[in-house]
């Protein structure tokens, strides 16, 4: 599955996007992060304080509690600021 | 699964390339009905954003245009609108460049600001866009503002 | 007696030219500030009003550039704004022509929005304007519309 | 004192603005209503329904109960339909 981030999560991360299998016993994106957070210190940092994020599965708003499976876009980011 | 988005969606645009709002407006005149509202959205200059250089947006292709598109279909389901169109910048822009145009025409005066205006406060929270403001200090993320939240209540419709 | 009229008001313009939205949106823009509302009124087609062949606009040469430059200073005390532009025109005009417009600029969008919309709603019910419509049928005044004076209940500011 | 008339009652009366000379016993706008309303009958027809008359002295709205007096200038003209 492919996992994006923007704005400043794109920065701490130091990717855009990476490809990873859905890791076992996952079924929600609550379960994904703590897998997304041990990928590196700069992950972790991104992904401490959830309240300040907002995550996208396939383009479309989700929320912590929302089904992910394999094959699924997670997209993780702040809060919008455009406009 | 991603829905393939469509590219022939004219009612959004996402560019870096700057845009006209006069020629805007002309299009939508050629709806043939009386009224047009707009909003442009510009950088500020440097006396309301002391020592601001330029400012940086990011947005996430695909899913911007989709959400951008679902705030003016719910537009259009909600005020009898002729014709609607929003644009919106990405990449580096210099203090007074334009950033967002929303142009709504619609038989009705009150439609075209409210419908103007919804999408404006919708667009705020919805739409991933993100800035980045580098100043003569740094450069650094701009915060969501609570008031952007607080905008959108006023659209509520009453059950 | 009659005060003279200030004919260097460059906020209001009542003119049988046209003018270009786009023009009047750049020199807003030069505000500096970040939110530009507009509004365009424009000349139904034959699809909005069935036979309509032009329309006629008179006015009260004085009183009306007076009356809106009023209209504008209230809006002023009310709202942050940085610049105002308002254009009128008079004499024959055929479909789809442009009528009015209305441009605020502020460095906040809501009160770009209201100040816009309340300028608009106060140039219906208060400027000394009246409308002939010429149609396949004949040529008559355009009644005054309750749902304007309707739309400025919403200005009333609380005690 | 000048008169002027807008829209269907210059239409009516058959002239944009007339000079007249302020009459005995005038001191409103609504005294000098039926002097006016007897110059013709286009003048009569114009003022017949006050309601649908709106009046300004000196360029500034008034009512019936405004006061006039000679060197004023009155405007009759109907509900505005500008915009």
């Amino acid at each position: 599955m492919n996992i994006l981030y923007f704005a400043w999560m794109r920065e701490h991360t130091g990717c855009a996007s990476e490809e990873i299998d859905l890791p076992d016993g996952v079924s929600t994106v609550a379960d994904l992060v703590p897998h997304l957070a041990s990928r590196s210190d700069g992950h972790a940092t991104a992904l401490r304080n959830l309240k300040t994020v907002r995550v996208a599965v396939n383009r479309t708003y989700g929320a912590l509690d929302t089904q992910i499976s394999q094959g699924d876009e997670v997209a993780f980011f702040p809060p919008v600021t455009g406009g | 699964m991603i829905e393939p988005v469509n590219s022939a969606a004219a009612d959004v645009s996402i560019s870096t390339a700057d845009f006209d709002a006069g020629v805007e407006i002309e299009k939508l005149r050629r709806a043939g009905v009386g009224a047009i509202a707009t909003f442009s959205g510009i950088v500020r200059n440097d006396a309301e954003t002391p020592g601001l250089i330029a400012m940086t947006l990011e947005h996430f292709p695909g899913m911007t245009e989709q959400e951008i598109q679902s705030i003016i279909d719910q537009a259009r389901r909600r005020w009898p609108l002729t014709a609607v169109k929003v644009i919106h910048r990405v990449g580096r822009l210099l203090p007074q460049e334009n950033i967002v145009f929303v142009g709504t025409a619609s038989a009705h005066r009150q439609s075209a600001f409210d419908s103007a205006s919804f999408i404006m406060d919708y667009l705020k929270t919805r739409a991933p866009f993100w800035k980045k403001e580098e100043t003569s200090s740094g450069a650094q993320w701009v915060e969501a503002r609570e008031t952007d939240d607080i905008a959108l209540q006023k659209w509520v419709e009453p059950r």
